[in-house]
């Protein structure tokens, strides 16, 4: 009782840590309203709720232990099993005794405890030559690396960390950058064969062959077709080039009357010996 | 109201148009990481302005613009920043080919005439894509019930493959009958020959 | 390939960091904004570090982490510039914590061997919100009845953090001593094995 009192009045901040400074106060077990709760109050009423924050303040059996440990300002290294043993099993009577959802750990702990008190208590073997193995020793390894992945979690939190301590800067790019898109390459080797197969396929499926035209004339088709437009004839020589000589003139002729046979172009002639007029054939309004 | 000396209001400013999610403006500033200082406007606007000063020798510069203050990039520097975001587009399916191959080797083309010799649909997106690309575009449309477009490749399409014109295109006969003749297994010689790009 | 002069080196330098979306490495600098220059390993940190000194009395600072380099606001001005966002920072209980920090130095680890350091349950919670943040993920498993996955910590952590590799990890060393110091049959040791990111 004179132990809780004396931490109410304490000011300075409860959660003081490090390795280096091992208990110069009392830790809080829990805080309570605001209060900090530091012991159990061994012969008063002990709030149920306190006994629900124990646990959630601990960590595990690991925890609790270290804490008794250093409120006790125990050495960790020479483990006064007996008195560690006697407080743990206290808090986990109490705890117990209030029926609150214990974890099996905290048993488990119970019972090692215990097991290394029984074992310190058996009077050792006069023929053993060889030392014996501390039964604490390996509860005391525990504890030491506990308690020091507890300290790196808590240097961990004080890292200085991204949305917490620092920002990313960020900056837009001018409005003129954009995305630079690589396109696949292609050779020509591919498309040829591309072409054999689909017109292999097509040959395959299909019992009537598909003529195959000069490319040059469909060029030509193509070429004429983009030269024209809807709304105004050309004079039919315009598609004609002298330079291209005799054999240009064919293609330029043939693919004029393929155009007209598609109904692709129109052709007209005002009378006879007049000038030819072209132009796309247009979409005749119903 | 505490006080901040220009040094130290300068830095937050600086800061926080940097690390905002968006342009930020006098007012915002004030109400949020300025909020506890006693800051005149004249101050700000004069912190603000020696901040547009210190970064006009640099790579990004500070900007107003209609929702606030903002850092944006040198316009200058676009044509490399750009490259950040270099995507590479997949490579072409052989729907893609099959179709750029038959407008090439029957233009003008429409998309049904496509259909019918490939026996399956021409996605929309295959078009697209061969017409963003400049490789074909409509040089017309067909006097048939919808009016279909005609299909044809585009001056690009010869240069990216370096032809003068379509009758440099390989005669796909001629081809085939080379193909087998080299290696009935290996197919791929054949693609030495192709123009490299 | 062209040359480039220093200066326009630098605010190529400093604006591709600004703008980049994650942190960039020097590699990716070379292979993206810097493609078709010349620049030499050794001229290109110089830019860097000289960026480093230009930012240092500045509101933010270029500094390293795991993915590369990136900009990011003094740590001192955190409690003004938090102001800009509604919500606060998440906090992370300590079972979290702790489970992330054992992860961090002993990695590659399995949840049993967290367990067992712990003490307690590890609940999938933790596991799960750790590898949905990317700051662990599975590098394997045990080779022990049941193949329990190992964990270990992802760059996502580090750059989280703000650092550039696990020996920047605070007290990594006196951990190391530590562990070694307590027992010879312990499991410790592994920290020197850790992949260094």
């Amino acid at each position: 009782m004179s132990e809780l009192t004396k931490t109410n009045n304490n000011k300075e901040t409860p959660h003081e840590k490090g390795l280096s400074t091992p208990v110069q106060q009392p830790l809080p077990l829990a805080f309570i309203n605001g209060e900090a709760l530091i012991e159990k109050p061994e012969d008063l009423f002990i709030p149920p709720d306190a006994l629900e924050v124990i646990l959630e303040t601990f960590e595990g059996p690991l925890d609790l232990l270290l804490y008794l440990i250093r409120k006790q300002k125990f050495d960790i290294t020479t483990l006064p099993i007996a008195a560690v043993t006697k407080q743990y099993m206290e808090y986990v009577d109490a705890m117990m005794a209030l029926k609150l959802e214990l974890a099996a750990e905290y048993l488990l702990m119970a019972a090692i405890l215990a097991e290394i008190k029984s074992r310190l208590l058996l009077p050792k073997r006069s023929d053993d030559s060889e030392e014996e193995d501390d039964p604490r020793a390996e509860l005391i390894r525990r504890l030491k690396e506990y308690e020091l992945v507890k300290q790196a979690a808590e240097d961990l939190d004080i890292q200085p960390r991204l949305e917490r301590d620092v920002f990313k800067a960020h900056v837009e790019v001018s409005e003129n950058v954009a995305p630079i898109r690589v396109e696949p390459d292609v050779s020509l080797a591919e498309i040829v064969l591309a072409f054999s197969t689909a017109m292999k396929r097509a040959e395959a499926f299909e019992n009537h062959t598909i003529e195959r035209e000069a490319l040059s004339t469909r060029e030509r088709m193509s070429l004429i077709l983009s030269l024209l437009t809807s709304s105004e004839y050309m004079p039919l020589e315009r598609l004609f080039t002298v330079e291209e000589g005799r054999a240009g003139v064919v293609v330029c002729f043939l693919a004029i009357l393929e155009l007209v046979k598609e109904q692709l172009i129109l052709c007209i002639q005002a009378g006879p010996y007049a000038k030819i007029h072209v132009k796309l054939g247009s979409h005749e309004e119903n | 109201m505490k006080k901040i000396n220009t040094a130290q209001l300068k830095q937050l400013v600086e800061a926080a148009i940097f690390v905002a999610d968006t342009p930020v403006t006098k007012q915002q500033l004030k109400e949020t990481v300025l909020n506890e200082f006693t800051v005149a406007d004249r101050t700000l606007s004069k912190v603000i302005n020696e901040l547009k000063l210190d970064y006009q020798p640099r790579g990004i510069q500070l900007v107003e613009v209609a929702s606030g203050y903002r850092f944006q990039s040198l316009d200058a520097l676009s044509p490399w920043l750009s490259k950040l975001w270099q995507e590479n587009a997949p490579k072409y399916s052989r729907a893609m080919l099959e179709t750029l191959a038959l407008i090439a080797y029957r233009q003008p083309i429409t998309r049904g005439e496509i259909e019918q010799v490939r026996g399956v649909a021409v996605s929309s997106n295959i078009i697209k894509t061969l017409t963003e690309r400049d490789w074909i575009k409509v040089v017309g449309h067909k006097e048939v019930p919808g009016r279909p477009a005609l299909y044809a490749t585009t001056k690009g399409f010869l240069d990216y493959f370096s032809m003068a014109s379509l009758s440099d295109l390989p005669n796909a006969h001629a081809f085939e009958n080379m193909a087998e003749s080299i290696a009935s297994d290996s197919p791929l010689k054949v693609l030495n020959e192709a123009p490299s790009e």
